[in-house]
């Protein structure tokens, strides 16, 4: 069966490590902070100048001053630390966060990334996004495999502006973890109970299927 | 003599200067850590064509929301605008120009800006519209777009206190763009919660030292909250 | 776990991984914020061929120059060197090369190693030696060199205090090149003079936040002087 | 009668205003702090990371952490604020320190400026000498006018390696102040009863002389 949006971000918690600084993007990126393995330390970078936030405050402790990149009021760990919009993105720009999980609305085979603009509608701006698929090494993006319409978002080649060219290496959607690599996707696994030939089926990027294709464990 | 007392009383004395066509950053992330007196006050004078460079763009009837209301702003800088439903109309109508800039490459510009850096190469872009008509390079094998720095006629910027001799701290996230933009603005007004002796900051921990900043306002804030969330006080994990 | 516990307890842990024919960067503006501790065991472990980014050279036998002095130095990357006889030696043997690098443009190519930027044009430098080889470029009828950025394997820095996470904090002009060596480093290293525990230092006023910081050991210092500059006691001005 | 090094540095503290940010280079500069008039008020930077920069220490309350662009210790005014040599040159780079004084081996009427290498002596390195000439607007250079043997400093091509290039307007020799403009000298002012006629043998340079030169008042 397909992965619920929580079972996504749990199989990306998969991909932490302990003492990682990671940076989680809006929507199913942000829910990975939920499933930390137990005794694991991970500290999340905000973008708008925060590595080390926390969970939401209660309404006693709520500071309009303190808010992450979604706007939404948070808190800060401790050890934490506060910094300007220019050395948040050093540390993005300079490849210091270990692992970035954002969105996005297309991936291709070339490790291209569409995630901030569908011309024709209103242009809202790519925030830091654009600073987050360049500067990282270590990517993942969430999102579903298709749209409602059973169009496949996993493509040969993006149809939206892109938001970045070259640089994305893992993909996981509700169907799928795949690697990029050589100018193809790669199945690496599958969701519990989705058939290869489902996924093949909601591809329509080249799919370089290996023998034995292993279940997420979710 | 009173060299380095860059306080002023009034919004009036803030902006004094202040003209039609300016170029004018203003500070903040969101509606976190802007500069609200200074923004009412550039409402109020009504100048008009202004090229205003900010990661956002305020929310209806707040922020640069008032600005856009007045249809003050000719040219927008910034990486996420259009929180507001005005925005839109005014953008889809020609009334005004957008640039969009990713927020860490904004964030550099100022900086390049205040430092007298006139461009650097930054990978962010690179293969996108944003790298449209900019040069690009290969350097070891990852290629790169030149990006302008940013400068400014007005930096309005907001800080948490400051001396009465410029020298600025910043409170949690709501410091953001403005410490660069600080830098950036041939006249930098800093409105801020609290002005204090000099002396009474520790020079070890001066977020914004003096020498860029040219006035100094305290101000009223409302520090209005765009996206509440909490959970329950009850809670204490 | 432990995962952002980074106090080592020994030098031969600080330094593990260090060979020879690396680039390694260490802070301090002459004998001001050193890491003399780290200093010290890259002496003991003799390692050679290595490219040091530093913008003095310490003085004989102290500091950098005890790496002169086992001819550990193959290039030597600084703005002010050769405070020490033993570095005129090495020079015009040419047993060691010298990049003299302005020191504002040293400390911007080390911020810009440390933050992505793989080039930025100034205007330091422009119509001297320093922009032999480099390119040029007319911007606003101004003239600029193309300066690539900086980057080490191992940052070896001197901070005042840090936490086990690696947050740093320097004091005064200890800070010097410092903050920016230790964003510029595979492996940055943070010799301090006192290790507390997290949320002991103010998350306001953090210099170096943790991510960019591998190693902390706590080390003694000597602190040496070089220009001891000192006015009458009873002068009271 | 020539300016002494003293009077030199009196005579640029005249140019000075009441909240100026200055920075003053190692030599006569650093004797221009003696001069600031009663009742005017000068920050002082050190490129170090020091804005705020005080007279020299006791025994009692000296601090090695506390040293200038010199190496001599130091101590801080009320109202100073240290940090990192990337901002103090983004301060000095940006344009924002008001005035820069620095000494020189020559200048020339291209307004070029050699301060840091003589061949065949060692090179100790540049330090901070061509970003302050680069990114100030506002520089005063402290000079001698001919070295010893009587052969001019002021020229009209520098022989020396350039520290920067037409980025001098302003020179103060024990002889004269001179500003440089279109390619030439201009004679502003001369040492109290030194004449015109001395000031113009010991230039090599194009010296534009007004009909009258006033007398330095120091």
């Amino acid at each position: 069966m397909a992965l619920t949006r929580d079972q996504i971000a749990m199989r990306v918690a998969q991909e932490l490590q302990d003492g990682y600084y990671v940076n989680l993007g809006i929507g199913i990126p942000t829910l990975v902070a939920n499933y930390i393995p137990e005794g694991m330390e991970v500290m999340l970078q905000s973008e708008n100048g925060l590595l080390g936030m926390g969970e939401f405050p209660t309404e006693e402790t709520i500071d309009p001053d303190l808010i992450n990149a979604g706007k939404q009021t948070v808190t800060a760990v401790t050890g934490a630390a506060y910094f300007s919009s220019a050395e948040s993105f050093a540390m993005i720009r300079g490849g210091h966060v270990d692992l970035t999980v954002l969105g996005a609305f297309e991936v291709d085979q070339e490790g291209n990334i569409a995630s901030w603009m569908i011309p024709g509608k209103l242009v809202k701006g790519m925030g830091g996004a654009m600073d987050l698929v360049a500067g990282a090494e270590n990517i993942i993006v969430t999102m579903t495999h298709a749209n409602k319409h059973g169009v496949s978002k996993i493509l040969k080649k993006c149809t939206l502006p892109l938001t970045g060219a070259g640089c994305i290496k893992r993909v996981i959607t509700e169907l799928a973890f795949m690697e990029i690599k050589d100018g193809a996707f790669h199945l690496l696994e599958r969701a519990p109970g989705v058939s290869v030939e489902e996924i093949q089926a909601l591809t329509e990027a080249d799919l370089v299927i290996p023998e034995h294709v292993p279940e997420m464990k979710v | 003599m009173s060299g380095f007392n860059k306080v002023v009383t009034s919004y009036e004395e803030a902006l004094a200067g202040f003209t039609d066509n300016m170029t004018v950053m203003v500070g903040g992330f969101g509606l976190c850590g802007i500069p609200e007196g200074l923004i009412e006050q550039v409402n109020k004078l009504g100048s008009t064509g202004l090229t205003a460079i900010s990661n956002n763009a305020g929310v209806d009837g707040f922020g640069l929301g008032k600005w856009l209301e007045k249809r003050q702003i000719s040219t927008m800088i910034g990486s996420y605008v259009g929180e507001n439903e005005l925005f839109e109309k005014l953008l889809l109508s020609g009334e005004m120009e957008v640039i969009l800039t990713p927020q860490g490459t904004l964030a550099e510009k100022i900086r390049a800006g205040g430092a007298g850096i006139p461009a650097f190469f930054t990978a962010t872009g690179y293969g996108t519209d944003v790298a449209n008509g900019k040069e690009t390079r290969e350097i070891d094998g990852r290629h790169y777009v030149l990006e302008p720095s940013l400068t400014a006629d007005f930096a309005l910027v907001k800080a948490w206190k400051a001396d009465t001799m410029g020298n600025l701290i910043f409170r949690k996230t709501a410091m953001n763009f403005n410490p660069m933009m600080a830098t950036a603005g041939k006249i930098t007004v800093a409105e801020v919660e609290e002005i204090v002796e000099p002396g009474e900051l520790d020079p070890n921990y001066i977020h914004t030292p003096g020498i860029y900043v040219q006035r100094v306002i305290k101000g009223q804030f409302e520090k209005r909250i765009e996206q509440r969330t909490v959970k329950p006080s009850h809670q204490e994990s």
